[in-house]
C-alpha cells in the first residue's frame, strides 16, 4: 500500500527534529551570551544617545526576525499549497507565534528606545508603523488558522492569506514611507546611527544569529507538537468511525 | 466511445482515509449505482467525479483525459446534484432554473423542464414558499433544462414523492437511451436495469493504513 | 463568457434589490459613522474640514466591508457556490461578477452619498470633484481585496469579525493615497501621482484578487 | 563595587535599556516553555491513547 505520508507520521521530519533541537538550543544560548557580552562591554556608547543605543542590539535583530519569519511563513505556505506537503503547512502555522512575538518585541523595544530620543513612547515613524501593520497581519493569520474545526482547512485558508499578505508587505511599506515623509518632519534621528562601527556590527549579527537559531529551536518543538496532535486526532476519528 | 473512468482513487477527508484503490468505468448509456453505509464515501466519490474534490491519489478521466486538466470543459458536460438545492428564496422558480440553464447556454428549455417535473404551476412562485420536495424538483429541473452527457446525482430521491420518483426514473432511462451517463448514490429506491453497482465497503482502507 | 458574467451580475443585483435593504443599510452606516465623528470631534468648522477626507474615507472603507462577509456566505450555505465552481466558466469570472455586483450595490451608493457628507463636514469646495474621482478608483479595489477575505472566512466560526481583522491591514495603502489625493487637491498641491498610484492598486488587485479569491473559494467548498 | 552599580545605571538610561532586554528574554522564554509543555502534554496524551488502544486489542 503506497505510504500515505499525510497520515503515517512524517518519520523523516520527526527524526531530524529530535536530532536538531538540542543543537539549536545550545547554539542559541552560546550565540546570545557572546552577543550580549559584546553589546554591553565592547561596543561603544553613542556620542548622542549615550548608553540607550544598546537597545539597538535587541530592537534591530527582532525587527529583522519579524520580517524573516513572515517571509519563511510565506515560503512554507507556498510549498504546502503547491506541493501539498503536510509538514510545510505545519511549519507555517508554527512559525506564526514566533514571528508575532518578535514583531511585538520589535515594537516594544522600538518605543522604549524612542522615549529618550523623541520624548514619547510612540512616533508614527515609517519603520515602527510598518512593524505595527505587520503585527496585524500576524494576528490575522493566527486568528484565521485557528478559526476552523478541521485544521487542514485552517492551514489551506491561512496559506492563501499569508501569500496575499507577503505580496502586500512591500506595498504597505511603500505607502507608509510616503505617508510618513509627508507628515513627519525630516529631522528623525537615523535609528542605527550614522555608520555601523565594526564593534557595533558584530553584536548585531550575533544577536540576529542567536534569534534565528532560537526560531528554529521553537519551530522544531512546536511542529513536533502539532504532528503528535494530528496523530491523536486521527486515532480519535478512527475510534469514532471504527 | 466517451468512457468516464476512475483509476486507483484514494480519498482523504479530515486526515481519514475514506476509500482507497477505487476504480470505476462507465460507458455511454451506462449507469453506476453507489451503495454503502453512511460515511462510506458515496458523497465524496460523487464530489470527486464532479471535480469539487481533488483525489489524494489516482485520476478521474473523461475519454482518457483527466478532468482536472480542463475543469471548465468538465463543468460544461456534467450536472452535479448534491444535498443542497441551490434555490434562491427571493427568485421565482422560473428565474432560478433559467439562471442555471443560462450558465450552460440553454435558453427556452425551462418551461419544458418545469412541465416534465409537474411544477410549471409554481413557475412564478418565489423560492421561499416552496416545500423541500418542490425545491428538489426545481433542482432537478435545471438538470433537464440543460441537457448534458454526465449526470452525478447524490441521493436524488430524498424529499421526493412516489410520482416524481417514477418521473425521475423515466428521465434517467431517456437520458441513458440518448447516450448519457448517470452515476447516482441511493438507498435502493430507483431500480435501474443494466446498471453497474459499486459497493463502497470494498474500498475501505484496512486498519493498517491509519494506525502507522 | 461575457453572457455568463452578465447573468451572474444580473442575478446578484436582482437578489440585492429584492432581498436587501443592503445598499440602504450600507449608506445609513456610512452617514451615521461620519455624524458620530462630528460629535466626537466637535462642530469646529476648520477642525472638521481638516479631517473631512480622512473621516469620509475611513467610514466608506468600514461601510463597504460590512456587506462583504455575505458576498459568498449565502451561496456557500445554499449550495449555489458549488454549482458556480462547476459551471462551464472559470470560477474567477463568477468571482469578478459577484464583486461587480457588490460594488454596484455598496461602492456606488457610497460615492453618491460622499459629497453630501463632505458638506456635513464642511469640506473645502475644491475637494469634492477629486473626492468622487478617488472613491471611484478606490472602492472597486476595496471590493476586490475584500472578496479574497470573504472567500477565506467561508465555513469559519465568527466570520464577520475575522474578515475585518484580515482585510483592514490590506486596505491601508488605498486609504493613505485616497486621503492624500483629496488633501493635496484641497491644499492646491498636484494630486496626479496619487491618482496614478490608486489606479495601479486597482489594476493590481483586479489582476490578482479574483485568482486568490477563487482559490480560497475552491478549497472552501472541497 | 561602584563599577557594577555604574554599569546597572546605564548612563541614566537604565529604565529603558533593562526593560527592553528583560522583556525580550522574558517573552522568548515564555514562548519556549509553553511550546515545550504543549509538546510534552500531546506526547503523554498520544501514549495514553496508544496504551488504551493496545489495551483494547488485548482484552
Amino acid at each position: 500500500m503506497k505510504r500515505i505520508d499525510y497520515l503515517a507520521n512524517p518519520t523523516r521530519f520527526m527524526r531530524l527534529a529530535a536530532v536538531l533541537t538540542p543543537w539549536m538550543g545550545w547554539a542559541t544560548v552560546l550565540l546570545a551570551a557572546v552577543g550580549l557580552y559584546l553589546a554591553f562591554f565592547v561596543a561603544p556608547p553613542d556620542y548622542q544617545q549615550g548608553e540607550s543605543v544598546r537597545i539597538m542590539y535587541v530592537h534591530v535583530p527582532t525587527s529583522w526576525m519579524a520580517l524573516f519569519c513572515y517571509v519563511s511563513m510565506a515560503v512554507a505556505a507556498a510549498t504546502g499549497l503547491i506541493w501539498k506537503h503536510p509538514v510545510a503547512d505545519l511549519v507555517a502555522k508554527c512559525t506564526a507565534p514566533v514571528g508575532a512575538a518578535f514583531c511585538f518585541l520589535a515594537l516594544l523595544t522600538g518605543s522604549l528606545w524612542g522615549k529618550p530620543m523623541w520624548g514619547t513612547y510612540w512616533v508614527w515613524d515609517a519603520r515602527l508603523t510598518s512593524m505595527l501593520i505587520l503585527l496585524f497581519l500576524y494576528l490575522g493569520y493566527i486568528a484565521l488558522v485557528n478559526a476552523f474545526d478541521d485544521p487542514a482547512r485552517g492551514a489551506k485558508a491561512s496559506s492563501i492569506l499569508v501569500l496575499v499578505g507577503v505580496v502586500n508587505v512591500p506595498i504597505i511599506k511603500f505607502s507608509v514611507d510616503w505617508w510618513n515623509t509627508l507628515h513627519q518632519p525630516a529631522s528623525v534621528i537615523k535609528m542605527g546611527g550614522p555608520s555601523i562601527h565594526p564593534t557595533m556590527l558584530w553584536p548585531l549579527l550575533l544577536m540576529a544569529l542567536a534569534f534565528t537559531t532560537y526560531y528554529v529551536w521553537v519551530l522544531m518543538v512546536r511542529v513536533r507538537g502539532e504532528i503528535i496532535a494530528n496523530k491523536i486526532r486521527v486515532l480519535r476519528l478512527k475510534q469514532v468511525h471504527g | 466511445m466517451t468512457q468516464f473512468t476512475g483509476k486507483d482513487l484514494l480519498c482523504v477527508r479530515g486526515g481519514r482515509v475514506v476509500f482507497t484503490g477505487l476504480d470505476f468505468s462507465v460507458g455511454p448509456g451506462g449507469a453506476l449505482v453507489l451503495i454503502g453505509p453512511n460515511g462510506s464515501g458515496k458523497s465524496s466519490l460523487l464530489r470527486l467525479m464532479a471535480g469539487l474534490l481533488k483525489p489524494y491519489a489516482g485520476i478521474v478521466a473523461w475519454d482518457g483525459e483527466g478532468i482536472a486538466e480542463d475543469p471548465e470543459a468538465h463543468g460544461g458536460r456534467m450536472h452535479y446534484v448534491g444535498h443542497h438545492d441551490a434555490v434562491k428564496p427571493a427568485l421565482s422558480v422560473h428565474e432560478n432554473v433559467s439562471f442555471w440553464a443560462g450558465l450552460h447556454g440553454h435558453v427556452g428549455t425551462v418551461d419544458g423542464a418545469l412541465e416534465t417535473l409537474a411544477i410549471s404551476h409554481l413557475s412564478d412562485v418565489p423560492g421561499r414558499f416552496l416545500s423541500a420536495g418542490q425545491k428538489r424538483r426545481v433542482n432537478l429541473a435545471r438538470v433537464l433544462a440543460a441537457p448534458s452527457p454526465l449526470w452525478l446525482l447524490d441521493e436524488p430521491t430524498t424529499a421526493l414523492d412516489k410520482a416524481t420518483i417514477t418521473t425521475l426514473e423515466r428521465q434517467i432511462a431517456e437520458h441513458r437511451a440518448g447516450g448519457g451517463i448517470v452515476v447516482l448514490s441511493t438507498h435502493g429506491e430507483i431500480p435501474l436495469e443494466g446498471a453497474g453497482v459499486l459497493e463502497l465497503a470494498h474500498f475501505q482502507a484496512g486498519s493498517g493504513e491509519i494506525a502507522a | 463568457m461575457m453572457g455568463v458574467f452578465g447573468a451572474i451580475v444580473r442575478r446578484d443585483l436582482r437578489l440585492a434589490l429584492r432581498q436587501g435593504m443592503d445598499s440602504v443599510m450600507v449608506v445609513m452606516f456610512f452617514v451615521i459613522a461620519v455624524v458620530l465623528f462630528s460629535f466626537g470631534v466637535g462642530p469646529e468648522p476648520n477642525v472638521l474640514a481638516r479631517i473631512a477626507a480622512g473621516v469620509i474615507w475611513v467610514s466608506a472603507l468600514l461601510a463597504s466591508m460590512l456587506s462583504l462577509e455575505r458576498l459568498f456566505q449565502i451561496d456557500y450555505e445554499d449550495g449555489s457556490l458549488e454549482l458556480l465552481a462547476l459551471a462551464p466558466v472559470p470560477l474567477e469570472v463568477a468571482v469578478v461578477a459577484k464583486v461587480t455586483a457588490h460594488w454596484l450595490t455598496t461602492g456606488l451608493p457610497l460615492i453618491l452619498a460622499a459629497p453630501l457628507l463632505a458638506v456635513l463636514l464642511r469640506m473645502d469646495g475644491e475637494g469634492f470633484g477629486i473626492l468622487i474621482a478617488v472613491l471611484l478608483i478606490g472602492t472597486p479595489t476595496l471590493s476586490l481585496i475584500g472578496a479574497v477575505g470573504a472567500g477565506l472566512i467561508l465555513g469559519s466560526r465568527r466570520g464577520g469579525v475575522l474578515l475585518s481583522l484580515l482585510i483592514l491591514p490590506l486596505y491601508i495603502p488605498v486609504l493613505i493615497f485616497g486621503v492624500g489625493a483629496v488633501d493635496a487637491a484641497i491644499g492646491g498641491f498636484p494630486f496626479k501621482a496619487h491618482l496614478l498610484i490608486l489606479g495601479a492598486f486597482l489594476a493590481g488587485s483586479a489582476a490578482l484578487c479574483p485568482w486568490a479569491a477563487a482559490a480560497a473559494v475552491r478549497q472552501a467548498i472541497e | 563595587m561602584d563599577g557594577l552599580s555604574e554599569f546597572l545605571n546605564m548612563g541614566g538610561y537604565a529604565p529603558f535599556v533593562w526593560p527592553s532586554f528583560g522583556a525580550t528574554v522574558a517573552i522568548m522564554a515564555v514562548l519556549l516553555v509553553v511550546s515545550l509543555r504543549t509538546l510534552k502534554r500531546n506526547q503523554a496524551a498520544l501514549d495514553a491513547l496508544k496504551d488504551r488502544e493496545n489495551g483494547a486489542d488485548e482484552a
